[in-house]
């Protein structure tokens, strides 16, 4: 079809398909599965590193994770709303996840065990999600790829802040040092994984790059990631925990141990330690909720009425 | 030591009190957008703290920085009002909470930014501004909340009858002070009275008026707060963040 | 009548009344409202120090405190019981509790606010509470006596657990004696308000003492208390908040100044710093616990029916 | 240090953070007669908690005694089972905690009182019979719940569901030990498959095993318990109490 045709040649041309804009219902699809997973990882990934706001050992670090936590807040928005230029309503995705037919990323159910968390969180999650982002800026569809490029800006400042954390800690005291090398230790591999399983096992790759919304195999992207973090490690003073780590001259990139993909599945199908009380807070924060949202809408539709009889009076 | 520092310190350290609370809401507020409102409404108060309280330090003279007093001192050396270190509660009760909090702010502030300390005068003038958005954010889900829903009114107005008595402690007079907040009151009435009329909210009478706080007899809660709070900077003694 | 003169010469007599003996109604309703005083004050009595026992320095006064607290909670079931004794049921007394018609004593909506005041309490309002109820021990009504003779016994164990506890912190570091000094403080007052209003403005306290329900004056156990805790407040190395605190030779006791009864007037009527909060806490707690005494009655009725129909069988 | 160390200081951690956890509901029962069981089943545990901990001290050899274990530690070096350190949510919820940690307890401490090593045998000897009383404390709410009302058969079916999971971590093989666990876990089974029976509730599937606590890998909920249990202690260092 002409329209179909269209439609091929914008995404051939690096172009950007547009809401209004004729699309395969496949792509459709992908995109608001891709889109909901990446914001309700944004609001699901509040709760790890919201766990230590109350915490923060400066007033200085308290401000800085309140405003990180709450510009993750902020992205779930944007990336709702992207979603919704695809004729979706943010509530009908808000229950699919608190319904667990949708996921969010692996990533957020590790728990936070110290301050340092925060640091390793920021360094490398955070590092993670921008070299698998940073793509999808040229993503094809043209909110999604908008919304990307301003994520990607805050994310960049948030994966600085968390550097910042690890170099002091790395550069304090001896507690702090080994609180600093007991997360990177525990994030190293579970941010691997982030990058999803080995290309072999990759389902819906293959689609996502024809038509632009993916660039780069799981693979490519991991191995771009170590590559980045191996020198940040040693300017941080951080061991990485892989014995493998080498520098492969052939490949011209580093050599290093995979993450557990068994361990990735499991947290994927709702099995590591904190997938259940990530939905729980998430669930009861949102029916607590429920009467305040209710009474907003009541009191909306009041003062719709006032409004009208002010109208006809 | 200056006499400002009592002042100074009691305002930073209901502005960090209140931080605290509020920041509890980050991942569990009942709609997004009210998420990131509260955490802005918290970083304001906490912005506002740490001018206070680096201010404050600096006027004891002591070599206290902002860390050595938001951690640093137990809940008998804090000076906030009790109005701030109360639970949460519900999405109400935090309104109710936020609503007298701002109300007294704002006109605090606004005279604090007309006082002959200059640097007082600046925190004030930035501060105002803020609380006036925190007032209209907290005058809005009370009219809200109390013009919404039966259940909605009913929980509204017992937050109101909840905090209503801590009010006081904020006007108790102090005549040294640059501001005496003494001299607040009646326009601290005349928002709220107003707040809760166009809400079909009834302001309780109490007959108690509980204080303590700017003696530093506080309530149980502030040392729950407390240990929570300062944890890991304790932990620690000495490093740096 | 023959049983009013009955009555009267067990009274006289120094005898004590039982259950199944007549009294005059005005007795029973007195010792009804006495006794389930006492026993609420015992159940409220447990938040104060409850507060600390999550928090308690050491794993051994850890243990102490909790024992203490349940001591209350034992205190608070033998004083119902035998209120029982006169014809009123539990439930209704705790229900009288919950919606504010019956009192408990005013001493327990004042805060803790360190640990040294689980020390305090156990020094002075323990002791105080021993003063009143010494005499207790023979009152004319028997359940209530025996119930007394109990609770005296474990209270001054208690009282010399707080005492220990105060001894400690008065001979530890400096900033631990400043605790101990600052709850004394704090206690001293409240507690000599405790024996409740001067004698002049006592009202039910003549008939009481006819009654041998009540053997002397508040202002009596009063002087009493404090001429006890001079030398005690002197081998604790701490300073009882008095100036006017003197040995009087005239009089052979301590002259001081009286607690502000308008204070202690304003805590019973209910707007001491915690009467709120602690009758939010019980009232949940019942609340909160309905659903298990429902489960508990439904089940023992389930059996209760199985066992008829075993025995039909 | 001896090699018995590591298991005591195991044993120890669980009975002390059950007990912190059980504490909590002083004052706070669904009835007064259950206020005391509750309080004195965490005086048992906490009771065993100190004779394993002081043992523990003296087997590790470094001067550390119960307190400086109890209260010195980051959670990264407690060793709990994470069962114990669960929030205690609902009454079903404590309750199935309770069924499933005395389960486990009464024959851990049966066949600890027959182990070579006589302090641990001593230490066995007292404990298994407080841990028969709590098996049966447990057991009979269980029942009284499961098979009770709808509302508490839904509870206690969901404590169930929620606790049971954190059985596993409790028998992981440790050959080395006294009492290697993994040989308890079918006095266990049939132990809780009767209770359950009994109560008309159903063994859910559950598909996932958390474990961690013995390595020093707990849940986000262990830090804020010790920082409250420790808060007194350490803000007092070297004090005598």
């Amino acid at each position: 079809s002409d329209l179909a045709a269209y439609f091929a040649e914008v995404v051939d041309a690096d172009q950007k398909i547009e809401p209004r804009d004729w699309m395969p219902e496949a792509y459709r699809r992908t995109l608001i599965r891709q889109i909901a997973q990446h914001a309700h990882s944004e609001i699901i990934g509040m709760q790890p590193e919201g766990n230590w706001i109350s915490r923060a050992p400066s007033l200085k670090r308290k401000a800085i994770l309140l405003a990180k936590v709450q510009d993750e807040a902020g992205h779930g928005l944007y990336l709702y709303a992207a979603a919704e230029t695809l004729g979706v309503s943010r509530d009908e995705l808000v229950d699919l996840l608190l319904d667990g037919r949708q996921k969010y990323s692996s990533i957020f159910n590790y728990p936070t065990l110290s301050w340092a968390d925060v640091g390793a969180i920021g360094w490398l999650v955070d590092g993670a999600a921008i070299v698998n982002q940073v793509p999808l800026c040229r993503c094809s569809y043209g909110p999604y790829a908008r919304a990307m490029i301003r994520v990607c800006k805050e994310e960049s400042f948030h994966q600085r802040q968390g550097y910042e954390i690890l170099h002091t800690l790395a550069h304090g005291t001896a507690a702090q040092k080994a609180m600093a090398q007991d997360s990177v230790d525990r994030w190293w591999y579970p941010s691997l994984a982030m990058f999803g399983p080995p290309d072999g096992d990759s389902t819906h790759s293959a689609q996502s790059m024809a038509w632009k919304i993916k660039r780069f195999s799981n693979d490519e992207l991991r191995q771009r990631f170590v590559d980045m973090c191996v020198g940040q490690a040693e300017a941080l003073g951080l061991r990485l925990p892989d014995p493998e780590l080498r520098w492969n001259d052939e490949r011209q990139a580093y050599d290093f141990t995979q993450p557990d993909y068994d361990e990735l599945m499991r947290v994927i199908k709702g099995n590591g330690p904190c997938n259940r009380q990530r939905m729980e807070h998430r669930r009861r924060a949102h029916s607590e909720g429920a009467w305040v949202r209710e009474a907003a809408a009541a009191y909306a539709a009041k003062r719709a009425v006032k409004e009208k009889e002010k109208v006809a009076a | 030591m200056s006499e400002l520092f009592p002042f100074t310190l009691a305002l930073g350290d209901d502005a960090l009190i209140a931080a605290q609370r509020l920041a509890e809401w980050s991942t569990r507020a009942p709609e997004m957008e009210e998420d990131i409102a509260l955490s802005n409404i918290a970083l304001d108060q906490l912005g506002a703290a740490r001018l206070l309280l680096s201010y404050a330090g600096e006027l004891e003279g002591a070599g206290r920085d902002e860390d050595a007093l938001a951690y640093l001192r137990d809940d008998r050396e804090f000076r906030n009002c009790l109005l701030v270190e109360l639970p949460n509660g519900d999405f109400a009760v935090t309104m109710a909470k936020l609503l007298v909090l701002s109300a007294y702010q704002v006109p605090l502030y606004t005279a604090l930014a007309g006082c002959p300390d200059e640097r007082l005068a600046a925190i004030g003038g930035k501060a105002r501004k803020e609380s006036a958005y925190h007032l209209d954010h907290a005058a809005l889900w009370v009219r809200r909340l109390g013009d919404g829903t039966e259940e909605s009114h009913r929980r509204m107005q017992a937050g109101i009858d909840q905090v209503w008595a801590y009010a006081d402690e904020l006007f108790a007079a102090r005549p040294d002070a640059p501001v005496d907040p003494a001299t607040l009151r009646s326009e601290f009435d005349d928002t709220v009275t107003a707040v809760l009329a166009e809400a079909t909210l009834t302001l309780p009478e109490v007959g108690w008026t509980p204080a303590g706080g700017r003696d530093g007899v506080h309530t149980e809660h502030l040392s729950y707060l407390l240990a929570e709070m300062q944890v890991v900077h304790r932990a620690h003694p000495g490093a740096r963040w």
